[in-house]
């Protein structure tokens, strides 16, 4: 059957299923992947799962539309084995992006080609540039407070901020000086929302640093900072993705707490996973089984030029 | 002579008495009265059934891939979950009741289920238990909208919180896995090329229409949701009947939220978010009434499959995420609005 | 006496800031009639739900046949036999018939309902009420008010019930059903059983009652254990604590220009053209068996249904009210019959329900509302109409019947309206109240405006107005003039031919 | 004898007559009638107000840095989104109607003004274009339910999806940044230590709780809510009371939704998810009935208050999020419970 597959190669069409796809993120990973099957004479069938039986039925809707494999940013990760079991049945093809699979022993599914960044490395890339922007304005870690906005009922926010933890702790912030401030969703509002009890209740801190699992969310706990009539140099908040909502904190006149964010490129994400699985489906070659992406700091100074690295 | 009037009355109230206005209408309607009880309902409902078929046919002709075996047997099974729910949450308005908590208790017996099982490598008390807690929570429900006359919108989107919350304590916030093998035959064994899933959807819809329409319980429902007050002097237990509308209402999202779990592979905390209002539009779609006392199951089954068949075909047709926000809402409104329509030229 | 088979011992039922019924005991026999009596508020409604166990008694209890009970739901009353048809349809509307009727004990094998056993029963009480050609299959809200509260009767002849209690049954029901009523209530005597009557209507309790009982403000007054030598005054002196001669109490008035002219009306509801004119100072009457279409007709001229043809002339103007609120800006307004579902916001406050109009005459600063002015308007009224209510805080829904009325028609009266539209005026109004509403009436005309009273009720209708109009079938058949209307024309001409 | 009779019954009318029971009681609401109307009303709503009160002195006490001027400002930030949108949804509510598109609302105002604001250069235009946006929504909504009389929580389930799918559309999916820096003063403009989205807040409690209790119109809405045929042949232009209310609403989300931009500094169309059952959330827990007919402002603002101290005092426990989710879902449901037990002991 893949050899039948493979020679008819002008007829390829593949899925690219996403966990959120309302999210900037997500979009720009479905278009670049859109925009690279019309270069290439592809055909990409965008398609949402939120969850797992919405993965599931878009898996049903590819196979109905003939479809010969598929893209996936599964909305957990642990839902590998069952997505696998129906591509299998399908006798579909997939490669998955940003967050990749675990089996049932809890190890990475390592036959399903991965190519994304780790949300514990991105999340130690965000710590290192706190620390180091820290040290660069001379504050004593001992008294610099860190304001934790967690969500731990998504692994990946927990991952990265987690390894902000970590490092920020190896710089030499006291684990003390950590506080956790839990959002319920990922916007700024629920980001400040979740930071202003925590503010209030350590007023003594005169520097802060600020990390979440995305720009969003630490933006919110600057927006409840300057609230608190923190100053923009008494802050330091490092997001990551490199969004519009980046974009727009750094285009503003003056500087805020809002010191940069590790910007990913989703276009390459999307670009280049499309890519490994059009080879798979026409040259039969498998792609390689974690292919790692990293992150660029974007800060104020950097942010155009950054942004047109990464095509985003 | 009393006959006479009686039968004068009866005639106005068919012909909407007068003006020369809609006199076929009113032969129509009298004609029907021949008709045996199922057909006439057929006709009533019937509204509805022709928006489905016509937007099944139109999909069928337009939609390239849609009426293929697969992409039906597929579409059936990314219904089974609303489907399933469906029909308690049925039963639930037609008492004039809503529950909120549906989509929680989907996560919530999932989870429960997959680490009972996984715990006592058994998967039959791993279901039992799930199923059985997931009932505990409806029985909950039940108990604080009877006992306490809370208003039912308010107590269970409390349960919704309290219950996901709950979820998510018993899983640690992660997805649990499932080492049982048994566990994931229950949502692909297979029979007659339909699985499991699907199979219970069906049973369900069988079920609760024959409750509904067939036994005095049913009946007992849409009279107290059309006026408890009278059900309640007429000596129906409502409190009783309250309680258990909302414990089935528990198990079937129970039932549903295990074989969600076992063809997912995985019991998720965060599955199924705002499912409750795809489950309450579906039944709205269906001609079930918001205020109680009117119901019927071909109307929730039309429902469903409505709502199943333009989020297939919108996937197929490859429609972007934005447009099927407008899609989803215009399809709502448009069918409300056809349903108000269709009421008020009657 | 003690041998009853009722006995009622010193019930007591407490609502907040009413004593409904203090201390009340009397009892009824088997094989008797027992009417129940008393202004509106008496207390009548809520011994009923004593008996029925909705009200549960702060103290006191029932002894039937000689076993003591205190009722805590329908359930228990149920399973002692005792049945009571209430004052407010119980109905569920969108079931059928056959189902309403048996409702909570729907035939059934292994809770499969039984269809074939529900549909016979279900025709065999029908023909039992005189409603044979009533198709048990309708669904219950396309009935008429009527229709329904036969349906609550059959409920009760099906629960086979040793006391049957009546709550003001034939407030909203036709001539020939009224008949067949009381050949029901008849029977039911006859086959003994304990009959329960509560009317406001005084011929009812001298045709059909055996004995009466007579409340007030939730005392126990008396009870005539015969009928025997007991007077209508007497009887209404007793439940008014005052003396009224007679309660239509009929005054000549002067009767000006044409004020209300409708001319060839037609639309839903009233199928042929209707004409007819009314006079400053005129009591109008519309008479017609339930259904006729009076209130359809008078719901064309007031702007809550939209007329398919003809015209209305207010002072001569004419006019085309879009909704009811043009029409009470142009000083006709409507009481309409179904209190509950068409009158009364039942959350709301008494003042609330009173002033809902005409707080716009009482605004300050142009936009924002005088509730000083409000409450006193709202307690004159109380005072004028004798309106029982513990406050004007008091949400409306925990007065009895007849007051409620009582607002809606004081919410009409603090308004500058022209023609007051009654349908129904008197419906479930006690004795003393109706002599009340029949004054105002007559001093509302002789103020130079215009009343319609809609009315079922053959000699309220006959007795209090100036001309009458009777209807028949959607169409207006007459107008007859009050010196030849007397109660057999009129229903002459109601009847179908 | 008459005289003295009605003495009497006037008598037992206020001593609720005889027995032992509650003589407490009736000399307590004798002497309630002495009180001015404004603080009879505080008395009667007395329930509610004490619960705060106890709870906002269990939290000053057990909680650290919960009773701190910054905190309290803070609280009082956080509460502005869902406090403002609740003094129309009060409205809403007492008119017996729902409305869940007011999150959707505030997303799509905000993108709206953030881009026609950066695009035209001129704040005064990209609010007010932002404002008529919203209110029109709200309109749209108003004649759905009003002119065609849909379910509401079905024309704003549907409006819901499809406004947020035109704020995604309008933004295409990414926040919205904004050019012009004077949109920023909108949220952080402050008067008396107090920022104008609380001011805002303060104004609409203060104006809604006139419109409701102060003016023929809001009577007129809780008389509608009551009973809707009733108010309409009452002489109440009923269609364009619905249509006037919900055109508030949507006038009112838009301006929180503006002003939530402003404060977050970019237009977000993900924003808000779920705000509208936090919205109906803290109507309900202040008393505002959800079959219409009952509402004040007094127990929306306790409400409103109740949740946000709830919210912030979990912060500052740092209560883990899972059991967040037990603690909202337990005082949603025990502030109704409470509210039932008062009812049912009155
Ligand atoms: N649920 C209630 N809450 C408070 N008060 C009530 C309630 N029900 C009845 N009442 C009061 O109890 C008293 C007796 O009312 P009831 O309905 O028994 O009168 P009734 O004799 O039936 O009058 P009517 O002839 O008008 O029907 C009235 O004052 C009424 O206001
Ligand atoms: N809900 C309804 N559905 C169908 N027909 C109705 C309905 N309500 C009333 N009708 C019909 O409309 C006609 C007039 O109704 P209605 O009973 O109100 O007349 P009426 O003369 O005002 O009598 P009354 O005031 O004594 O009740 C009747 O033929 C009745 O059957
Ligand atoms: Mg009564
Ligand atoms: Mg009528």
């Amino acid at each position: 059957a893949n050899a039948v597959q493979a020679a008819d190669a002008d007829e390829v069409k593949i899925g690219f299923i996403v966990k959120k796809p309302e999210q900037a993120w997500f979009i720009n990973e479905q278009s670049a992947a859109t925009e690279l099957g019309e270069q290439e004479g592809f055909e990409v069938v965008r398609l949402a799962g939120e969850d797992g039986q919405k993965v599931l039925s878009a898996i049903d809707n590819l196979h109905s539309q003939g479809a010969q494999g598929f893209v996936i940013c599964p909305p957990d990760v642990r839902l590998g084995p069952a997505i696998m079991n129906r591509a299998k049945q399908y006798n579909m093809k997939v490669v998955t992006v940003d967050d990749q699979f675990i089996g049932s022993d809890g190890k990475p599914l390592a036959d399903v080609p991965h190519l994304g960044m780790s949300s514990y490395k991105i999340g130690q890339q965000v710590g290192q540039a706190i620390a180091e922007e820290a040290k660069r304005r001379g504050w004593n870690l001992e008294e610099v407070a860190a304001l934790r906005i967690s969500n731990n009922e998504l692994p990946t926010a927990k991952a990265r901020t987690d390894g902000a933890t970590e490092v920020l702790l190896q710089a030499g912030l006291p684990e003390a000086n950590v506080f956790d401030s839990p959002q319920q969703n990922t916007d700024t509002g629920s980001g400040f929302a979740a930071a202003t009890p925590v503010l209030s209740k350590n007023s003594a801190f005169e520097h802060w640093v600020i990390y979440a699992i995305n720009e969003e969310s630490v933006l919110g706990g600057v927006r409840a900072s300057e609230q608190y009539g923190l100053n923009a140099d008494q802050v330091i908040g490092v997001g990551v993705n490199g969004s519009g909502a980046a974009f727009a904190e750094f285009s503003r006149d003056k500087p805020t707490g809002f010191y940069g964010t590790v910007a990913v490129s989703s276009t390459a994400h999307g670009r280049e996973s499309a890519q490994n699985l059009y080879q798979w489906i026409t040259t039969d070659t498998k792609p390689p089984a974690n292919t790692e992406t990293s992150g660029k700091l974007m800060t104020r100074d950097n942010w155009q030029q950054v942004r047109q690295e990464l095509g985003l | 002579m009393s006959a006479q009037k009686s039968t004068d009355s009866a005639l106005l109230t068919d012909t909407s008495c007068g003006s020369t206005s809609n006199d076929g209408e009113a032969s129509t309607s009298e004609r029907r009265r021949g008709l045996p009880k199922a057909l006439r309902t057929l006709l009533d409902t019937s509204g509805l059934i022709a928006v489905f078929v016509l937007l099944f046919a139109a999909l069928s002709l337009f939609v390239p891939d849609f009426l293929t075996g697969r992409n039906i047997v597929g579409l059936l099974l990314s219904v089974t979950l609303i489907g399933t729910i469906a029909t308690t949450m049925m039963m639930v308005l037609a008492l004039g009741e809503v529950d909120l908590s549906v989509a929680s208790i989907v996560a919530f017996a999932g989870v429960v289920a997959a680490m009972v099982t996984s715990s006592t490598g058994s998967v039959a008390i791993g279901v039992l238990v799930g199923v059985v807690a997931a009932g505990a929570v409806g029985a909950f429900n039940g108990l604080v909208v009877a006992r306490f006359g809370v208003n039912s919108l308010i107590a269970t989107l409390a349960a919704m919180e309290f219950i996901r919350g709950l979820a998510y304590i018993t899983s640690g916030g992660d997805a649990v896995m499932i080492t049982e093998p048994g566990f994931f035959d229950l949502g692909s064994a297979s029979f007659l090329g339909l699985t499991l899933p699907v199979w219970v959807m069906l049973a369900s819809f069988v079920i609760f229409g024959v409750l509904l329409n067939q036994t005095a319980f049913g009946r007992n429902v849409l009279a107290t949701g059309g006026n408890a007050e009278a059900s309640r002097l007429a000596g129906v237990n409502v409190r009783r009947l309250k309680i258990i509308v909302f414990t089935l209402q528990g198990v079937v999202a129970g039932i549903a939220g295990i074989l969600l779990t076992s063809r997912m592979g995985l019991g998720d905390p965060n599955t199924s978010m705002g499912l409750e209002l795809a489950v309450i539009s579906a039944c709205v779609l269906g001609g079930v009434s918001l205020s109680g006392g009117v119901a019927s199951i071909t109307g929730v089954v039309i429902g469903v499959l409505i709502m199943g068949c333009v989020q297939n075909a919108m996937g197929l047709l490859n429609v972007p995420t934005f447009y099927q926000y407008l899609v989803r809402g215009g399809i709502l409104l448009l069918a409300v609005l056809f349903d108000r329509w269709k009421q008020s030229r009657r | 006496m003690d041998n009853a088979y009722l006995r009622v011992e010193g019930i007591t039922v407490e609502f907040p800031g009413v004593c409904a019924l203090d201390n009340i005991s009397f009892s009824a026999n088997t094989g008797e009639v027992h009417a129940l009596m008393g202004e509106n508020g008496a207390g009548k409604s809520t011994l009923l739900k004593v008996l029925s166990g909705v009200n549960r008694p702060s103290s006191g209890a029932l002894w039937i046949n000689d076993e003591r009970h205190v009722f805590t739901n329908a359930r228990q009353a149920l399973a002692q036999g005792v049945a009571i048809i209430y004052q407010e349809l119980t109905l569920a509307p969108n079931l059928s018939v056959a189902e309403n009727l048996m409702l909570g004990q729907l035939p059934a094998h292994a809770g499969f309902i039984d269809r074939r056993a529900l549909q016979l029963r279900a025709m065999q009480i029908l023909k039992e009420l005189g409603e044979e050609n009533m198709n048990p299959a309708t669904k219950v809200r396309e009935l008429s008010i009527g229709q329904q509260q036969m349906i609550e009767i059959g409920r009760a002849l099906l629960r086979n019930a040793r006391i049957i209690a009546f709550d003001e049954p034939t407030s909203s029901l036709s001539i020939q059903e009224i008949r067949h009523l009381k050949r029901i209530v008849k029977r039911l005597r006859d086959e003994g059983r304990v009959v329960l009557y509560v009317t406001h209507r005084m011929e009812e309790v001298f045709e059909m009652c055996d004995a009466v009982t007579v409340f007030r403000d939730g005392q126990h007054i008396c009870t005539h254990t015969t009928m025997e030598g007991l007077d209508q005054d007497t009887l209404v002196s007793e439940m008014v604590g005052r003396r009224i001669e007679d309660v239509y109490g009929y005054r000549l008035r002067p009767q000006g220009e044409v004020l209300l002219d409708v001319d060839a009306l037609a639309g839903p509801g009233v199928r042929a053209p209707v004409s007819f004119n009314v006079r400053r100072g005129e009591v109008f009457g519309l008479f017609g068996l339930v259904g006729a279409g009076r209130s359809e007709l008078m719901r064309l001229v007031c702007g809550a249904d939209k007329p398919a043809t003809g015209t209305v002339r207010l002072d001569g103007k004419v006019q085309h009210f879009a909704s009811p609120g043009e029409a009470i800006r142009a000083g006709i307004a409507m009481c309409p019959e179904d209190r509950k579902s068409q009158g009364i916001f039942p959350v709301a406050s008494v003042a609330d329900n009173l002033n809902i109009s005409c707080r716009r005459f009482f605004k300050r600063f142009g936009f924002l509302r005088n509730p000083s002015r409000e409450v006193s308007n709202a307690n004159d009224y109380i005072k004028q109409l004798s309106i029982k209510t513990p406050h004007h805080r008091t949400p409306i829904s925990s007065l009895s019947g007849g007051n409620q009325q009582k607002v809606i028609i004081a919410r009409w009266l603090s308004e500058e309206i022209e023609v007051f539209v009654m349908d129904e005026p008197t419906r479930g109004i006690d004795v003393g109240a109706r002599r009340d509403i029949y004054t105002l009436l007559y001093d509302l005309t002789e103020h130079g405006k215009s009343v319609v009273v809609i009315s079922s009720d053959l000699a309220e209708i006959s007795s209090i107005c100036d001309r009458i109009g009777v209807m028949r079938d959607g169409q207006l058949v007459d107008i007859v003039n009050r010196d030849e209307a007397t109660p057999e024309r009129l229903l002459g001409l109601a009847l179908p031919a």
